[in-house]
């Protein structure tokens, strides 16, 4: 049993009028013990909508219309509020995009991450808690004394780190990280990269690092999920995704993204922009910008299939050859 | 014109626009409207005197014998004119202020705002009364008391959102294009600035009207008009132990009345220039999950 | 896939008056110089003082923002600045640009050491030639047609309540480069197609809130190009959009240089797209700059123990070719303090005692790269 | 040493506001058209041995702020032997002047009634802090609900509503139940003990409850727009996500947050709520500063009018010198400032 399944998730976000509009649909994946999948889409493509889903987090609009979030077995979305708060934090953690912002600026950050220690009653006491506060920030290269500082005393690099520290309060048996590194330098970038591989390895977490860079998902993922406008476009493990892509979508991401190692190669670019949730296209949604299509793309989504072991392509033409 | 269409779908703007336009025709007709001449001097009957509404005046007589309504009718007249003349100055002043203070900063823009500070620490009724009191009670001296005193807050705001717009990418846009202060301040800068001025402005004439009517009632009304602030400090000292609710109620609801209105107009107009985040992360969350049951 | 048949068409434009380009503005070319050749420049902002500072007479501490940088750019060149936030490059666009005044150093646009213009409010200077007859504001002006900056972050480079057609026509209305509306349609309408948004007639009433994240760089790009500018300093110009849409603009902007011949300084942290198109690559560090030389040699042979960190820490999107990273610890120090000796020393991996000692300069280490480093 | 610049320049800012008040307070009364002193030192109704008292305590037959002739002559000293330089010096030692209509010293005066507006407005005060900022936080969190348009309607109505009406709709409604006016019932002296003051705080509930209504909505509506931009903040979700109980993330996170930038904000209204207090005086003859205010208006008594009015400026300005200092200890992010 995988530790979490998803399984055809769908997410509707309502308009000011009450109309939905189809943020998610159709979003499947698994996640083992210890692994890492990398969640990679251009913005507006529902990647955090889904991660927020998970947690039933999302924001007042949003409503999870269909589907399955099975933790251990268990079904998230058909908990009660007050057991999924338990769920959160303690078993599924998440460093948020955009962590500068993540902390409360008038708390120090030991007493933030106490908060989360003594309210799950993993601290026996408020003395043992600060205790534990303390290693949690040494473990993310921070000196347990700092944390009697406030946010704003800190870098966004240590920032990050302190977020981080926080999120693996409860020993959580699922990470979460969203975009963690945007906004950072790139050396910043590299340092939480690396710190968060490194905890990955050493606590056996399991990871899912949602990110627009492929980068980062080609060195640090196991598995990647390419997302495009709301839906699935390719599932697979991180060699196929990035030697083997079937997806017409995810090679021509792959020839725009620039590889500092071949300096001077051509960049493709990818027409047009992506759809706009408020007038999907009836058929696949890359269809419009998609440089393979067919008639029957227009018509009705493309089922996933799976073209290999564990490699799902959401595309007519997934076994021909490019 | 989107935010046209907003004001008119908001019920509360629309209430308030209500409410004012019946205010502004009425001090507009006053004369035509008003039964009596307020300022009339009557030959009186002592059962004249505070006498209470009947078919002739039907809101009564006040201690004088005088109409009730017809002044109330007149009343309108003095609130709305110290109110935009004296809120129309603070728009002026505040955002000439606010815009040199933030868009230039400087030593000239940091004196400026210890100036605002200044006044915003010093107590404004008490000063009104103080500077009235020495000046003399004439409408137009208490026009430039609110009007003087009452453009710190807008130079606030404007600076505030001058600081903000000035750092804005397309401003540094404009310089690299080549253009002068003005033309920046004028295009750039102004456009962000105004619909903050005039929501904020709105809300300035119900307050100078309230200041007006808070003068008036502790006697420093201008002698020579009749204004509800006056009536109620009449009313006041002279009718409230003989209960004449008729000559006390009405002009107390007048000025509760139009301040209403312009409350009304001016928040719906801040809720549409100011869009804070439109929602927030502590709502009812068991809505969330929406799924039909299906085992 | 080649990167020509994913770009616009550039379109013929009513092209820069006869006499070559600058000569509408009346400042010819000057022959034999670069076009752009910056002199150790510096550029210091002095930190406010607090009440007790003054009081107890502490020294003002002073920012150093850009710290003896120079570099030439010849006409038609292309030059990319790399470096992490706090490194100094925005302000090095800046000053060439003549939007900030630099504190030391000299920045000669075409001859003439345009830092003397900036937003000064000093005597009008002597300088001779054909600007001679004008006033500091007029020289200024002249700058401006000529050089040009495409910004960071397109949701912000637009004025919300202006329309596409304003934004820009709006140089064309500053400068009075335009006699008749028809004129200014026909000018704005030949740099929106330029710039790739086709038909332009469809896009000028709209506003920026309607347009996508690349549709409105276009804009921006759209709003400088109107001036036939000969210098673009690029700030950035893809790091806010998604990766599908960058190489459009990145080619966009390939394009303007091939065939119009215009000078491109291109700011970016992202050694990636800076290897992209560019010819010749500046690391900064610090307000200095570090390495100096052919893209491709830097890329492939970076000597600098900064520009070879960097390099490694870039993500390769390939898993089959992970890579050891050299992670530099720390964060880069406050420009306020600047380390004594060699700036990079305290986090340099290969630090000797000297590198505390010694402030290297830019030396050769092959023809067109140099170095600022004890080791190379 | 950063804490220490903010203190600093609070500090002076206090004091130089301070400076300015007693220099305009000087200025108003002396400068403006039919200068008051004067026409009083004329009036028929003056004795003239207090025309002469009056007339050496402020020095009138001396120039108003300059002596020019002594500078002139080398006279350092005399070139400030002035009015202005004899009020400050009045002024340093406590002296306001005398009452025109009761022939008092208004220094007297002020400090028979000072208390009694201190117990008035830091009462009102407190009751509308305390409801403004529960009623706002409410409103905010269920906000777009029933119960927020409810509560905010309220407020923009009392918002709209004069205060002195208030107070006179208050009056009619209470006659019969409540006393109405004046501090304590006749008869009754501060030597009954307990029975007095239990007979001056039912003299009390109807100001102050006016004192409240009126600026509950002030706060209130600054509440509310505070605690919605706290909670649309990014630290409330990850407090979610942590998750925390709804009423745990608005007692830990929201409430201290929002409270913060209300500091300030109550000591800047702080201005208003004296000014309210003159009007809730005189609508229930309530013997404090803002009564006699009133009573000095009416019948132009000047001195009075200029030492009350120092005195509520003074007081604000050091409330808001109060609450700076206040906010320096609560905010952590200032030290950094």
């Amino acid at each position: 049993m995988a530790l979490l399944e998803v399984r055809d998730l769908a997410v509707d976000y309502l308009t000011d009028r009450g109309t939905p509009l189809h943020a998610v649909e159709g979003v499947s994946f698994h996640l083992e013990e210890g692994r890492s999948l990398g969640l990679v889409g251009e913005s507006g493509c529902g990647k955090t909508t889904v991660m927020m889903a998970l947690l039933r987090l999302l924001p007042q609009e949003g409503r999870i219309v269909g589907g399955q979030v099975l933790f251990e077995g268990r079904d998230l979305l058909r908990l009660s509020e007050a057991e999924m708060r338990r769920v959160r934090w303690h078993q599924i953690a998440m460093v948020f995009q955009g962590a500068m912002n993540a902390l409360n600026p008038v708390r120090t950050i030991e007493s933030q991450i106490v908060e989360a220690l003594t309210w799950h009653g993993l601290a026996r006491s408020v003395q043992a808690a600060r205790q534990r506060a303390g290693e949690l920030l040494e473990l993310v290269g921070i000196p347990a004394h700092r944390g009697r500082q406030y946010p704003h005393q800190y870098s966004g690099g240590m920032r990050q780190r302190a977020v981080i520290a926080m999120a693996l309060a409860c020993n959580p048996r699922i990470l979460i990280a969203d975009e963690p590194t945007t906004a950072l330098d790139v050396m910043i970038q590299a340092q939480i990269l690396e710190l968060l591989e490194g905890l990955q390895r050493d606590l056996r977490l399991a990871l899912v690092l949602v990110t627009h860079d492929l980068g980062i998902v080609a060195e640090s993922c196991d598995e990647v999920l390419v997302m495009y406008g709301g839906v699935v476009a390719e599932y697979a493990s991180s060699d196929a995704i990035f030697n083997t892509p079937r997806h017409p979508y995810t090679q021509r991401l792959l020839q725009a993204f620039p590889d500092v190692e071949e300096p001077g190669t051509a960049l493709a670019s990818i027409p047009g922009n992506p759809p706009r949730l408020d007038a999907l296209p009836p058929g696949c949604r890359f269809e419009p910008r998609c440089h393979r299509r067919l008639q029957v793309c227009a018509a009705a989504p493309p089922p996933a299939i799976e073209i290999a072991s564990g490699h799902w392509v959401s595309c007519y033409q997934a076994e021909a050859e490019p | 014109m989107a935010a046209i269409s907003k004001f008119v779908r908001n019920p509360m703007g629309v209430i308030g626009t209500g409410m004012l336009l019946v205010v502004v025709c009425v001090a507009l007709l006053a004369p035509e409207l008003a039964p009596y001449d307020p300022q009339a001097r009557l030959q009186v009957t002592p059962a004249d005197i505070l006498a209470p509404p009947d078919a002739q005046h039907l809101l009564g007589r006040d201690d004088a014998g005088r109409d009730v309504l017809s002044q109330l009718l007149y009343g309108a007249r003095v609130s709305l004119i110290v109110g935009f003349t004296a809120s129309f100055m603070s728009m002026i002043i505040g955002t000439t202020v606010g815009l040199v203070a933030g868009y230039f900063g400087g030593r000239v823009g940091n004196a400026l705002m210890r100036v605002v500070d200044f006044l915003m620490v010093i107590p404004d009724l008490p000063l009104m009364l103080v500077i009235i009191a020495v000046m003399g009670r004439g409408l137009l001296n208490i026009i430039l008391v609110i009007g003087l005193l009452g453009w710190t807050y807008t130079a606030r705001l404007v600076r505030s959102q001058v600081l903000t717009v000035r750092e804005r990418q397309y401003v540094l846009r404009a310089r690299a294009i080549g253009a002068s202060h003005m033309h920046i301040i004028w295009h750039h800068i102004f456009p962000q600035v105004l619909p903050l001025v005039i929501a904020q402005a709105v809300l300035d004439i119900s307050v100078a009207i309230l200041e007006e009517s808070s003068l008036a009632f502790l006697g420093l009304g201008d002698p020579t008009l009749i204004s509800w602030g006056t009536m109620l400090n009449f009313a006041f000292e002279r009718a409230i132990s003989a209960q004449a609710w008729w000559f006390l109620l009405p002009p107390g609801f007048a000025i509760v009345w139009v301040s209403l209105s312009l409350i009304l107009i001016g928040n719906t107009l801040d809720q549409i220039v100011n869009p804070r985040l439109r929602s927030h992360h502590l709502f009812d969350a068991r809505r969330m999950v929406n799924i039909q049951n299906s085992g | 896939m080649t990167s020509s048949s994913s770009l616009p068409a550039l379109n013929p434009v009513p092209g820069p008056p006869p006499g070559g380009p600058g000569m509408g503005c009346g400042w010819p070319q000057a022959e034999g110089v670069p076009l752009l050749q910056v002199e150790d420049l510096h550029k210091e902002f002095p930190l406010p003082r607090g009440v007790t500072a003054i009081v107890r007479r502490q020294p003002r501490r002073i920012v150093h923002a850009v710290d003896g940088v120079s570099f030439a750019l010849d006409r038609g060149d292309i030059l990319a600045l790399v470096g992490e936030s706090g490194s100094g490059k925005t302000t090095v666009g800046m000053n060439v640009l003549g939007l900030q005044r630099p504190s030391r150093g000299r920045v000669c646009f075409d001859g003439y050491d345009v830092a003397e213009w900036a937003q000064g409010h000093g005597p009008s200077l002597e300088v001779e030639g054909p600007l001679a007859a004008l006033s500091r504001r007029q020289r200024v002006m002249r700058l401006r047609q000529r050089a040009q900056m495409v910004f960071q972050d397109p949701y912000e480079a637009l004025n919300p309540r202006q329309t596409v057609f304003d934004i820009v026509a709006e140089p064309l209305t500053i400068h009075r480069l335009t006699r008749s509306r028809d004129e200014t349609e026909a000018r704005v309408q030949a740099a929106l197609e330029t710039c790739g948004l086709v038909p332009a007639g469809h896009f000028w009433k709209r506003y920026p809130a309607e347009l996508s994240g690349g549709q409105r760089q276009r804009v921006v790009i759209a709003g400088a190009l109107v001036l036939e500018p000969d210098l673009l300093v690029a700030d950035e110009p893809v790091s806010m959009l998604d990766v599908s849409i960058r190489a459009d603009i990145l080619n966009l902007l390939h394009e303007l240089r091939r065939q119009r011949g215009i000078t491109i300084l291109y700011t970016t942290h992202d050694l990636a797209t800076a290897g992209f198109f560019t010819r010749r690559m500046a690391v900064m560090y610090l307000g200095r700059i570090v390495e100096l030389g052919p893209t491709a040699a830097l890329l492939s042979r970076p000597r600098h123990p900064y520009t070879q960190a960097l390099i490694s820490v870039i993500p390769v999107p390939n898993p089959r070719r992970r890579h050891t990273r050299t992670i530099l610890q720390g964060e880069i120090p406050n420009p306020v303090d600047i380390p004594p000796g060699c700036r990079f020393h305290p986090r340099c991996p290969q630090a000797i005692a000297e590198c505390r000692e010694i402030d290297p300069p830019l030396r050769p280490v092959a023809p067109g790269h140099q170095v600022a480093c004890l080791l190379c | 040493m950063k804490q220490g610049n903010y203190l600093l320049r609070k500090i002076s800012f206090a004091a130089m506001t301070l400076l300015a008040v007693v220099v305009f307070n000087f200025f108003l009364f002396r400068i403006l058209p039919g200068d008051p002193v004067r026409l009083i030192i004329h009036s028929p109704r003056m004795t003239r041995q207090a025309q002469e008292r009056i007339q050496t305590a402020f020095g009138l037959d001396k120039p108003i702020w300059f002596n020019g002739e002594r500078l002139r002559q080398g006279d350092l000293v005399g070139a400030f032997d002035t009015q202005f330089t004899a009020y400050l010096r009045n002024l340093l030692r406590g002296e306001l002047g005398i009452s025109f209509a009761t022939r008092r010293d208004v220094s007297d005066l002020l400090k028979e009634r000072v208390w009694r507006t201190v117990v008035l407005v830091t009462g009102g005060d407190l009751l509308a802090i305390f409801l403004g900022m529960a009623l706002g936080l409410v409103a905010a969190w269920r906000r777009g609900s029933r119960l927020d348009m409810g509560i905010l309607l309220g407020a923009l109505f009392t918002w709209a509503l004069p205060t002195f009406f208030l107070g006179i709709i208050l009056l009619i409604l209470a006659r019969g139940h409540l006393p109405v006016g004046g501090m304590a019932t006749p008869g009754l002296k501060p030597e009954d003990g307990l029975k007095y003051w239990l007979d001056v705080g039912r003299h009390l509930i109807l100001p102050t409850l006016t004192m409240a209504i009126v600026y509950t909505s002030e706060y209130l509506l600054i509440m509310r727009s505070g605690v919605m931009e706290v909670l649309a903040e990014d630290y409330i979700l990850t407090a979610r996500a942590k998750g925390l109980s709804t009423l745990r993330i608005l007692r830990d996170h929201a409430l201290k947050n929002a409270m913060l930038p209300m500091v300030t904000l109550i000591a800047l209204t702080f201005g208003y709520t004296v000014g309210g207090a003159i009007q809730v005086e005189t609508v229930f003859s309530w013997p404090g500063l803002g009564r006699l205010m009133y009573e000095a208006v009416q019948k132009r008594d000047y001195p009075v009018l200029q030492g009350t009015f120092l005195l509520l400026a003074v007081s604000v300005i050091l409330a808001n010198l109060l609450a700076d200092l206040l906010y320096t200890l609560l905010d952590p992010r200032v030290k950094a400032e």
